[in-house]
């Protein structure tokens, strides 16, 4: 059984990887944000079935902070970092933006 | 035997979940698409995988720490996904047409 | 993955023009460089013996007198008690530097969102459980007062967030001594000891156990407040 | 049971674990470059989000659940939050992002 728990986590870990282009790519900063969010629930996964693979239950605290505190990034981002008070102030900014619907 | 083989299953199951869950952040048109692949594939997949677990666990205490677990993801994506969805109608993104 | 054509988006800030890099022959020392610092790097990893002669032996030994169960814990606030004071001294003093520089900003929260309220007061009353939970964990397993005074700054930082702000009869005062409090009470424990004789910071065995989660209680609760205070971003 | 799943065990757990630590370092370092080499302000936030996670997993496979637990708690709660919030005050032409002028308060 412990095998197929390693062989499930790192499975994840490659969608994980995969998932990565989309924080280099954008095209907005809420599809980076998203990504990372992503990231977060693998990882919740992934630090279970580690948990069962290596049996260390300790594992499953580190698994449960994670889920626990997973919100508070993406509450900082809409309510600081991507408020819509401040308009694109350059051309490639603008057109990311109206992008984002289209690409 | 037969809840080993149901574990395995949803496990397996659960995995699959993931992977559609990157497949749509890579190759969904919008940010409104995409916020689809964190919200249902991903908790989903992680509800298989964690039922999954949860099959093999020795004790209640372990369930209950497990759905727990479950129930925060859950609450944290549907959370973010409201706020970035908001947010990006705020900020005039157009939802995506054909 | 990445392009570097960056199209940036908003929030972010966009590098000036760059100088020109190093020319060739610099590149080829700094890889020069590079490649032996690797080189010796590896050396030094292979060479160690396979099993390190580590002081874990050392403190299984002490352990039973330690008052906790987890070697971790007991190496932190009994063995090593004077690294975690200074530990918590640090934090404070990276507090008093963002003090220092700017008062904390106007708070113009963004407007209200009643779905923020609700999370709230979903995830608030449990992270604090969850903070209490792994505070009392230190005793016996992974967790211990950085762990729990991390969570708990988490919620004071979505509480600040989601627009909730310290009374005005809170943030004077009583948030400067909850600062404190983890440093003063770890100082005085380890003074305290010094009055029966033995060296500063060493706990007698008997009542070890609950002077070690007297402290780690103070030094969660202060944890929490700087971490929160930090994120305010200046003296509030 | 096991041997359905697992011919060979021991090798396969062996293999496995292998690769698993191996694309973990491999994943940190290139983040840690990205991260560092980024001139985009907000995707190096974001990356360095990913590297606080990908650093946890690490701790996880080395057996150090306290460091994890430590790394989740504040990479998870506090480092991205901070910095995002560091990011919006490098903006000062925001409304509600202006340091106080000083002196006004007295408090």
């Amino acid at each position: 059984m412990s095998s197929l728990y390693l062989a499930l986590a790192l499975f994840l870990l490659l969608t994980l990887v995969a998932g990565l282009w989309r924080v280099g790519r954008g095209p907005t900063a809420a599809d980076r944000m998203l990504a990372a969010q992503l990231f977060g629930t693998t990882a919740v996964a992934i630090l279970l079935l580690l948990a069962e693979a290596m049996d260390s239950p300790g594992l499953r605290d580190v698994a449960l902070v994670f889920a626990l505190l997973a919100a508070i990034t993406v509450v900082a981002f809409t309510r600081r970092a991507w408020q819509p008070e401040r308009l694109p102030t350059s051309e490639p900014e603008r057109l990311a933006e109206r992008a984002g619907g289209a690409a | 035997m037969i809840l080993n083989l149901a574990s395995i299953a949803l496990l397996l199951a659960g995995a699959l979940f993931f992977l559609a869950g990157t497949v749509g952040l890579l190759r969904f048109p919008d940010v409104y698409t995409r916020l689809h692949a964190l919200t249902k594939a991903d908790n989903l997949g992680l509800g298989m995988l964690i039922a999954g677990l949860a099959l093999q666990a020795e004790s209640w205490v372990l369930l209950g720490k497990l759905l727990l677990i479950w129930l925060l993801v859950l609450t944290a994506s549907a959370a973010a996904s409201h706020l970035v969805a908001n947010q990006a109608l705020a900020r005039g993104i157009m939802p995506w047409r054909r | 993955m990445p392009d570097t054509r960056s199209t940036s988006v908003p929030g972010t800030v966009r590098a000036r023009a760059l100088p020109a890099g190093p020319g060739p022959t610099a590149r080829l020392i700094l890889l020069l460089l590079l490649a032996a610092v690797l080189v010796g790097l590896a050396t030094a990893v292979l060479s160690l013996p396979p099993v390190a002669p580590g002081l874990g032996a050392v403190v299984t030994e002490h352990l039973p007198a330690s008052g906790v169960e987890h070697p971790v814990t007991a190496v932190l606030l009994n063995f090593r008690g004077y690294d975690t004071l200074l530990e918590l001294a640090v934090l404070w003093l990276a507090l008093l530097a963002v003090w220092s520089l700017t008062p904390a900003p106007l708070a113009h929260e963004p407007t209200a969102n009643p779905m923020l309220a609700a999370l709230n007061q979903l995830l608030a009353p449990l992270m604090i459980l969850v903070a209490g939970y792994l505070l009392w964990n230190g005793g016996h397993a992974p967790g211990g007062a950085f762990q729990a005074g991390a969570v708990l700054g988490a919620t004071g930082v979505l509480l600040h967030l989601s627009g909730r702000r310290l009374p005005r009869a809170v943030d004077g005062w009583p948030l400067r001594l909850a600062l404190l409090l983890g440093v003063a009470l770890f100082s005085l424990i380890g003074l305290a000891v010094m009055a029966g004789g033995a060296p500063f910071l060493t706990y007698p065995p008997a009542s070890a156990g609950g002077l070690i989660l007297a402290i780690e209680a103070a030094a969660t609760l202060s944890i929490a407040a700087t971490l929160a205070a930090l994120f305010l971003g200046g003296r509030p | 049971m096991e041997t359905l799943i697992t011919p060979g065990n021991d090798a396969w757990v062996a293999v496995l674990n292998l690769l698993l630590d191996g694309l973990l370092g491999l994943l940190l370092l290139w983040l840690a470059w990205r991260t560092l080499a980024s001139a985009d302000l907000f995707r190096a936030i974001v990356l360095f989000i990913a590297f606080g996670l990908v650093l946890a997993m690490i701790w996880a496979r080395l057996d150090a659940a306290d460091i994890a637990l430590a790394e989740a708690a504040i990479g998870a709660g506090v480092t991205g939050a901070l910095l995002l919030a560091a990011l919006a005050r490098l903006h000062p032409d925001r409304p509600g992002t202006q340091a106080r002028p000083r002196g006004s308060d007295a408090s």
